[in-house]
């Protein structure tokens, strides 16, 4: 087993606890934050892969986790706002409640 | 840290000569640790006696600006001398270390165990990559600048731990303030030493201070503090680090009058002591920062004056910058919390965002001499005072010079 | 020190007043002095220049100095202009100066109370700036934008009381009328330019003026039969009819009354009449060329001599039933000027530029008298309410004499005597006909009879209203000038007497000066004398033998012929007949093309608009009645159709995040399982 | 080019950005967003004179050319480009824009639409000036018409409504005529370039394309090319919407649409018709010919009918415009004819040329100072509404004069230039076309000392207005007085502008054979 | 080297997974704060010294605090914190489907054949990545900045109350 496999791994284990985490959830927020460990774990495979890469001086992988960071505080941001939103309007922040856009 | 030129006046080596001393007969990995750990003492001794007598500097001016002695009482230990109550701090702590630790009972134990602790870890970390002097930068790193604050953001989470755990409702809302207050002035905080980043082209402290070496004339320093847009930075920053530290005139999470004492309610003894402490350390940190950013790190400020050693020159500075937080807490009032906002959102964020156009006119002007030069000064500060006196308007409308009706005027 | 000025400088005297006026434009309202000061001096400047001018000129007196220059360029061509010095302009230019800077110091006193006396000084020195450009431009293009200038400028200063309504209509007409005989100028330029394809006098031999050009333009033949010299010749002759007041279009000059005195006298003497004469003199050689030609309809000349007989006969006759002492004064203006035409018609063109020169001065010197009379008698001009002015007014009344009899042509002391003489013994040697000679020796029985009835009722009986009777003379400022003018219209006539042409040799040209004896041609010369006798003597019989009692008192020539003189009083009805024909037309043209615009193109579109609409209307009812119910059907189906499958819409989170992790590993094992790579 | 920026493109499109920003800031003041127009659009000047620095004049080819493939599949291109002709437009259009929003600053209702859409008027303006590709030049044609149309609808008098409507139903009548004409010339040649048409043109083989759509195809094409011209600017009889679209429009919208949109018209006419058409062109242009001259002489003579000010000088500016496509009939008229003087033909254009500059100048100033009396009024610009304004107004009653004596063909001033190139050409080339025009100098010097008389002398007519009567405001004579000032300008020193296009017009002139 | 990458994975994984798992939501969201320090400890660890810190400044910085204001900002009371556990079918379902998902992915791991040499760990110095940055990559760079933008501009929408009379200047 080879240590980017050990990283890659890492990052799977990562993805799926945020998955799971926002699977099961009802809270909006706790939600979010699982689709931040679920973004970070992505992170973390740029980076893995940027350790192990042939020419880590071009420094993509670097470069495309700070977009990629940049993009995620957008989207706490705009999440959270979101769910304060949904508060306001329902009173509590059940996902499962916030069904109205519903066909 | 790099090798030392032993063609350097004694006094500027003395403090590596003697770690050398000490641990030069180490192998190299066991010798690195000692070095770090020497590095970490030295500091921790330093900036704590630091501490002691800034609470005590703190206490006295005040009292002095207030018209009252300050305390006085303290004997030194043993001699049962009483001067200028010099030993009050050892005093207090000892007090502080003695003291019963109060947890209420609806407390989050953990959490509230870990807020202080928190806290002052990542006040210390901070210190890590200030360059002390010419030769004393505990880590050189490539992103230093960016470290620092990155650490410094974490303090952040520590108040509201401290908060939130201490399950009071003055408590809560000191935290759920402190949070605000730290959200907006982090922000005119970073803009503010972005300009000097870009200036400098470097987000390294030692590269930062190397890039203002020199002196105009032969007299002004090439201190970014002496350009427009370095001024204006360097009073944005020192705002914003007034408030980033909690102290007043920003003090507001802690406004006895409204909160008893914020997050710090619930806390007594050993732990109070600790948040006490890393909030001087925080705003040594800061201050030692702006230093570094602004006021030329450990440079002489006068040709003739360079035999001082450096670690000498920053400590002046550092002083002086201390004692100027004090001023101000002793001068100003407090602001009220919208007020507070109002002033990070609408005036220090723009105008702290024109300053960075500003900086970049700047270094792309850099090139002009003679009386492009002036032109250059002229335009620049054109672009920071315009914007502060019109924003400043704004900010003061409808806001009448305050008529004192039994006053003298 | 000996003073020149080159044609290449000769800019500088128009230029001069125009900056003058372009400061008075500038200055505020209450900038009286430096706005007249700034004036003055221009004009006085100028004059210097001008007087430097006339002494290089005088030196090579048959040479034309041009100074030639493109204005702008237009395709691979240009316009070009240039400026032009020979004794004309140099005579003109002296004149028109000085005439100008006396009138303009007079304005000081008469103007000295008006609201806008800085913009009265603004618009003189316009006016002497436009008038000087036309003396000495060498192009007909700039003469005629000097021309034009004039034109504005007599506008603003007839206008100049634009709170009077008269006075503004009276600036229309002056505007309008001279702007129908621009209008002919204008074709006659363009033709010309056309034609020979310069609009320069005298350009080294291919200038409009000189023989090559006016060989080409005479041997042509245009409309008619008329030479093409002819044709252009009389249609710049249009212009210089508008300008100068002659027959047909002379309707504005009265009228033009209305301005400030001073006004007048510039008008009248110095600037604008005097430009229509000069055109002529100008382009004389251009006027001649068909001369020598036989078999043509009309010399171009002829038409000249003819109008200006006319016009002299005509003027002298209103002139005689007018009440007005301007009216009186701007009556003879015309008949001088007919005179002046006369002239040029008759072959002497030196002739008519002596007595242009010559009645400058006295008409100013007479249009500044009367202005003294008015503004000394408050403001009143109607001179059977005037009487008895002569003791009160001493230098007006003695200067006003003098130019009454320079104008009456009392013989040998007075100028007006001389340069008439000239233009009659010219007439009388013209061989085409010699009825122009009859109208002017007419005309000269009448000015010296209208001249005498205006000084005696002007000056002599009784004060006839309140405003006569208490009258003081006037301050120097106007005096002077009155004095330095009746000097000149005694002395200027000296320099022409047939004894010593010195100013008709240096006109033609020669440095020689061959005078010869009086008793030449004296049976004219008596006969003349005698016609001013008689005038002079009818007019004493009948105005200075008994002068009027009352201002109502009833005329002695009305009461003898009451149609003739109230038809004359009338001008003629001149104005009745334009309005009745000329203004219908226009009013007439004016409401057809309104009515075109309204009902026939306007109507026109109206109807397609409305049968657009018709068609619209039948088309949405075919359309919502036939076509649109298919469509909705099909509608209304898709409709449910998308509603079904809008079920699986459950709006919550988890699910869709739940599928999307599914798909994500359906996706994966695909790959996978499908041997992706 | 010695300048990789493409001037062309942000010429057209920064008004538009000034368009589109004025529009997004909802929350400007009204002030702001005065500023804001007028800034963006001074940006027309400020790069036309950065053009005009790089300008050559000796090339007669366009220059500052930007040339991209746009549509393939149809051969429409992205093509931009300047010339002489263009460059006097575009420098008209950045004077006037920046004045006509100066003179609206006291439009008070929504100023910040009012400004987006004058500046969305003035992108498709220059759009038109520059493009060189019918597909695009014939988008910003109509373009101009939407803004326009609310400009006039919804700022304007009373009458507004009907005045909007038949100025677009009219124009785009017109337009959908050349817009056919456009789609048969595509059908036959497979080009929208204009400089290429014109090669076409010039040679004769797109005449013969164009047979082969059958007998009557160049001449049908040709007529709705017309059409489509002869309404904008407009030719004698399609000129009925212009006057009350002229008089009915906001004053900043009337000092536009003669200073600018007018010109539009006569420039298709130089641009597209005739480089295109010379022969048919030359066949119409005895009846055109009649045309102009109606134009010239009844539009005068209208002009004295009329008592509404501001329908006045509309129909002025029919006899002003009418001037310039007397010249350019005239020339082709003359095109072939043996002997023909190319001096004249060089003066007609070159009047023609100058003439829509000066009158773009004077008509707006024109424009302004009826609307400056119509504010102080209150609504009305009848011609017996008023009286003695010189005496409470002297700098006002200076100044319009002075506009008032340019649009009459003063020598000195601006206009006369112009008239008399014009008078020049066209009585080289017809002198009798010459001789009657003459009239229309004689009317329109009748009607604007009418105007002058019972509007600015004479005693007070109007009940009280004198003595309230304001003289002219800081904002109104920086409107007004720029305009003077190059009237003055242009009126001395005519090489200004004449040396931008000469070698275009002898060019021009020089291909004047019938193919 | 591996030990110390062991020590920050298992650190990181089981304060995500305990964060994901516990029922105050205060303690989850600081757990996450613990792991995202773990994240940037990894960072550090594969020689991202920038991005380590930049992850702690935006992370720990300025999510972190939204995130807790958020919290604070939509309870009612103390109770509402400890979130009602997971309906047990739910949490059934996601820990199947995140099961599935792990499976999938180890499975793709193992059978990619990613023979990679240990190497010394790579240095990226800022400067580079400045040039990096603002060269090749600043079309990017603008548009991040413009969805920054938009999102606080959008953040700030959502959130705030209706309320037109909230008064800044009281007296």
């Amino acid at each position: 087993m080879s240590p980017l496999q050990v990283c890659l791994l890492f990052s799977s284990a990562l993805f799926c606890i945020g998955l799971v985490g926002a699977l099961s959830r009802s809270n909006a927020i706790l939600v979010l934050l699982g689709i931040e460990l679920m973004l970070n774990a992505a992170n973390l495979n740029f980076i893995a892969f940027w350790r192990y890469s042939p020419a880590p001086a071009v420094g993509t992988g670097v470069l495309f986790v700070i977009f990629s960071i940049a993009v995620a505080a957008a989207e706490a941001a705009v999440g959270l706002a979101l769910v304060i939103a949904i508060y306001r309007h329902q009173k509590n922040i059940r996902l499962q409640e916030a069904n109205r856009l519903k066909g | 840290m790099s090798a030392i030129a032993a063609t350097e006046p004694f006094l500027e080596r003395a403090p590596q000569l003697l770690r050398d001393a000490a641990t030069g007969f180490l192998p190299e990995p066991w010798r690195w640790l000692v070095n770090s750990l020497i590095a970490i003492g030295v500091i921790l001794a330093v900036f704590g006696t630091l501490f002691a007598f800034l609470t005590l500097a703190e206490r006295k001016i005040l009292g002095r600006v207030q018209n009252r002695p300050g305390p006085n009482r303290t004997p030194l230990p043993f001699i049962k001398i009483k001067f200028f109550g010099l030993a009050q701090p050892f005093a207090d702590g000892v007090k502080s270390l003695t003291k019963e630790d109060i947890v209420p009972r609806d407390a989050d134990q953990v959490l509230h165990f870990l807020a202080p602790v928190v806290l002052l870890a990542f006040s210390i970390i901070t210190f890590a990559v200030i360059p002390f002097g010419r030769h004393l930068v505990p880590v050189e790193l490539d992103a230093g600048v960016l470290y620092f604050f990155a650490a410094g953001a974490a303090t952040e989470l520590a108040v509201f731990m401290a908060g939130w755990a201490s399950h009071n409702k003055y408590s809560l809302l000191a935290a759920m303030r402190a949070l605000a207050q730290l959200i907006s002035y982090e922000l005119p905080l970073l803009l503010a030493w972005v300009p000097v980043v870009l200036v400098a082209g470097s987000l390294s402290t030692t590269e930062i201070v190397t890039a203002q070496a020199g002196w105009k004339f032969g007299f002004l320093p090439h201190w970014y503090v002496f350009t427009p847009w370095g001024f204006a930075g360097f009073v944005i920053f020192i705002v914003a680090a007034l408030a980033e530290s909690n102290r007043s005139p920003f003090d507001l999470p802690e406004a006895e009058s409204e909160l008893i004492a914020g997050h710090l309610t619930e806390y007594s003894g050993f732990k109070y002591a600790l948040f006490f402490m890393a909030e001087y350390f925080g705003m040594i940190a800061l201050s030692g920062m702006a230093i570094t950013l602004f006021l030329g790190g450990w440079r002489a400020p006068l040709p003739f004056l360079e035999w001082i050693p450096s670690y000498a020159w920053f400590g002046a500075k550092l002083i002086v910058l201390l004692l100027g937080f004090i001023w101000i807490r002793a001068t100003f009032p407090r602001l009220r919390m919208d007020q507070l906002t109002r002033f990070a959102w609408k005036f220090l964020v723009p105008l702290a965002l024109i300053n960075l156009g500003n900086a970049a006119f700047w270094s792309l002007t850099s090139h002009w001499t003679g009386a492009l030069q002036l032109i250059r000064w002229a335009v620049s500060l054109v672009l920071i005072v315009g914007p502060f006196v019109l924003m400043g308007r704004k900010l003061s409308a409808g806001v009448a010079p305050r008529v004192y009706r039994y006053a003298p005027s | 020190m000996k003073m020149t000025l080159s044609a290449q400088h000769l800019w500088l005297i128009p230029a001069l007043p125009l900056l003058a006026a372009a400061l008075g434009a500038l200055t505020p309202r209450s900038g009286r002095t430096p706005a007249a000061g700034a004036a003055i001096g221009a004009m006085v400047l100028s004059f210097l220049l001008s007087c430097g001018a006339l002494a290089t000129a005088l030196a090579h007196p048959a040479a034309h100095a041009t100074a030639n220059f493109t204005w702008f360029a237009v395709g691979d061509g240009a316009v070009r202009l240039g400026w032009l010095l020979d004794p004309l302009t140099a005579f003109m230019c002296v004149m028109v100066s000085f005439v100008s800077t006396l009138i303009f110091i007079f304005s000081l006193g008469y103007m000295k109370d008006d609201a806008n006396f800085k913009q009265f000084f603004c618009f003189l020195s316009l006016f002497a700036a436009a008038m000087l450009g036309i003396l000495v431009a060498n192009s007909l293009l700039l003469l005629f934008v000097s021309w034009e200038l004039v034109g504005l400028a007599s506008y603003l200063l007839i206008g100049f009381w634009f709170h009077k309504p008269e006075a503004a209509a009276a600036a229309k007409k002056a505007f309008i009328v001279t702007r129908i005989g621009d209008l002919g100028f204008l074709l006659g330029i363009l033709w010309l330019y056309d034609s020979t394809g310069s609009l320069l006098f005298y350009d080294n031999g291919a200038g409009v003026l000189e023989p090559t050009a006016l060989g080409g333009l005479a041997a042509q033949t245009t409309l008619c039969g008329l030479a093409l010299s002819t044709a252009i010749g009389l249609l710049i002759f249009c212009g210089a009819a508008g300008k100068s007041g002659q027959f047909p279009l002379h309707v504005w000059l009265p009228d033009a009354m209305e301005g400030p005195t001073p006004v007048s006298a510039l008008i009248h003497a110095a600037t604008m009449v005097a430009a229509g004469v000069f055109l002529i003199a100008r382009v004389y050689p251009l006027m001649a060329a068909d001369q020598l030609l036989a078999g043509v309809p009309v010399h171009a000349l002829t038409v000249v001599a003819f109008i200006g007989a006319i016009t002299a006969l005509l003027g002298a006759l209103i002139a005689v039933a007018q009440n007005d002492i301007k009216r009186v004064l701007a009556f003879s203006t015309v008949s001088q000027l007919g005179y002046m035409m006369l002239a040029l018609g008759v072959g002497s063109w030196v002739a008519a530029v002596f007595h242009l020169l010559t009645h400058a001065f006295f008409k100013a010197l007479l249009f500044l008298g009367a202005g003294s009379v008015i503004h000394a008698a408050h403001h009143e001009q109607d001179i059977r309410k005037l009487g008895g002015l002569s003791q009160p007014l001493r230098v007006t009344f003695a200067t006003f004499a003098i130019g009454m009899m320079a104008l009456a042509g009392v013989p040998f002391l007075f100028s007006g005597f001389w340069s008439k003489e000239a233009i009659l013994h010219a007439a009388h040697e013209w061989e085409v006909s010699h009825l122009p000679l009859f109208a002017g020796l007419a005309a000269v029985v009448l000015t010296a009879f209208y001249m005498t009835r205006l000084v005696a009722e002007t000056f002599f009986g009784k004060a006839r209203s309140h405003a006569a009777e208490h009258v003081h003379e006037n301050s120097a400022v106007m005096t002077v000038p009155l004095v330095l003018l009746a000097v000149c219209a005694i002395a200027l006539g000296f320099l022409g007497t047939p004894a010593f042409p010195w100013l008709q040799a240096r006109l033609l040209g020669e440095t020689e000066v061959h005078g010869h004896s009086l008793l030449d041609g004296s049976g004219l010369m008596l006969g003349s004398i005698v016609l001013v006798a008689l005038g002079l003597g009818a007019g004493w019989a009948v105005y200075w033998r008994t002068p009027r009692a009352k201002d109502t008192s009833p005329d002695p020539l009305a009461s003898a012929a009451p149609a003739t003189i109230a038809f004359l009083g009338a001008r003629m009805k001149f104005d009745e007949l334009y309005a009745a024909t000329l203004g219908r037309l226009n009013t007439f043209l004016a409401a057809f093309a309104d009515f075109l615009d309204h009902w026939v193109w306007g109507g026109a579109v109206n109807f397609l608009a409305l049968l657009g609409e018709f068609s619209g209307t039948v088309n949405r009812e075919a359309d919502e009645g036939g076509l649109n119910a298919g469509f909705d059907a099909t509608s209304e189906k898709l409709r449910q159709t998308g509603q079904a499958y809008s079920h699986a819409q459950t709006g919550g989170t988890h699910g869709y995040l739940r599928t999307v992790a599914i798909g994500f590993v359906v996706l994966v094992l695909l790959v996978m399982l499908g041997g992706g790579r | 080019m010695n300048s990789s920026l493409p001037l062309l493109s942000l010429l057209v499109f920064t008004p538009w950005a000034g368009a589109a920003v004025l529009a997004l800031l909802c929350g400007a003041s009204a002030t702001m967003s005065r500023v804001l127009a007028l800034v963006f659009s001074l940006s027309t000047l400020a790069l036309g004179l950065v053009v005009l620095r790089a300008f050559d004049p000796a090339r007669t080819t366009p220059q500052f050319v930007e040339h991209h493939d746009w549509i393939t599949a149809l051969n429409v291109h992205y093509y931009l480009g300047l010339d002489g002709m263009s460059l006097l437009l575009v420098l008209l259009t950045g004077i006037v824009t920046p004045v006509a929003l100066l003179a609206s600053w006291r439009v008070d209702h929504c100023p910040r639409m009012f400004g987006a859409l004058f500046l969305l008027l003035q992108g498709a303006a220059l759009g038109v000036f520059l493009a060189l590709d019918f597909f695009h030049w014939f988008l910003f044609w109509e373009l101009s018409l939407v803004p326009a149309y609310f400009l006039i609808k919804l700022w304007g008098g009373p009458g507004a409504t009907r005045a909007a409507y038949q100025f677009v139903v009219y124009t785009i009548g017109g337009s959908a005529f050349m817009l056919l004409g456009f789609a048969a010339i595509f059908a036959a040649t497979g080009t929208l370039d204009f400089t290429q048409l014109a090669q076409l043109g010039a040679d004769g083989t797109l005449a013969q394309k164009l047979t082969a759509l059958g007998g009557w195809g160049p001449r049908a094409i040709f007529l709705g090319v017309l059409l489509g011209l002869a309404v904008k600017v407009p030719l004698f009889p399609f000129h009925t919407w212009l006057p009350p679209a002229y008089a009915e429009a906001p004053t900043g919208a009337s000092m536009f649409l003669t200073g600018v949109m007018s010109k539009m018209g006569v420039y298709g006419f130089l641009r597209i018709l005739w480089p295109l058409f010379p022969a048919q062109l030359h066949a119409a242009t005895p009846c055109l010919l009649w045309l102009a001259l109606g134009g010239v002489v009844l539009g005068a003579f209208a002009a004295m009918k009329q008592t509404d000010l501001k329908r006045m000088v509309a129909y002025s500016s029919i006899n002003h415009l009418s001037y310039c496509l007397l010249a350019l009939f005239a020339v082709s008229s003359a095109t072939g004819r043996p002997g023909l003087s190319s001096e004249a033909a060089t003066a007609a254009l070159s009047g023609t040329l100058l003439q829509m500059f000066n009158h773009g100048l004077s008509a707006a100033a024109l424009f302004f100072c009826i609307g400056i009396l119509e504010s102080r009024a209150g609504g009305r610009r009848g011609l017996d509404d008023f009286g003695g304004v010189r005496t409470a107004a002297p700098i006002f009653a200076g100044l319009c004069g002075i506009a008032m004596f340019s649009s009459l063909g003063l020598p000195g001033l601006n206009g006369f230039v112009g008239e008399f190139l014009i008078f020049r050409g066209v009585f080289g080339l017809d002198p009798s076309a010459a001789a009657v025009a003459c009239l229309g100098l004689f009317a329109t010097a009748f009607f604007l000392l009418t105007f002058w008389q019972r509007v600015f002398h004479g005693p007070s007519r109007q009940g009280g207005t004198t003595g309230e009567f304001r003289d002219v405001s800081g904002v109104e004579l920086a409107a007004l007085v720029p305009l003077v000032v190059l009237m003055f300008v242009f009126g001395v020193l005519p090489h200004l502008l004449t040396g931008l296009f000469n070698p275009l017009i002898t060019s021009w002139a020089g291909h004047l054979v019938l193919p | 080297m591996n030990a110390a990458l062991a020590f920050i994975a298992v650190l990181t994984l089981a304060s995500a997974a305990v964060a994901m798992a516990l029922r105050n939501l205060i303690h989850s969201a600081l757990l996450l704060i613990a792991s995202w320090f773990g994240l940037a400890a990894f960072y550090l660890w594969a020689g991202a010294e920038f991005v380590a810190f930049a992850q702690v400044l935006v992370y720990v910085g300025a999510i972190s605090m939204v995130v807790l204001f958020a919290v604070l900002l939509t309870r009612r009371s103390r109770q509402d914190l400890a979130v009602e556990p997971a309906s047990l079918g739910r949490a059934l379902s996601a820990l199947l489907v995140g099961a599935t998902v792990a499976v999938v992915l180890a499975r793709a791991i193992f059978a990619t054949p990613l023979a990679v040499a240990p190497t010394a760990t790579p240095t990226i110095s800022v400067r580079q990545l400045g040039a990096q940055l603002m060269g090749p990559h600043a079309a990017a760079l603008l548009v991040v900045g413009v969805i920054l933008t938009v999102a606080l501009l959008g953040a700030v929408v959502l959130a705030a109350t209706d309320r037109a009379d909230s008064k800044e200047n009281a007296p």
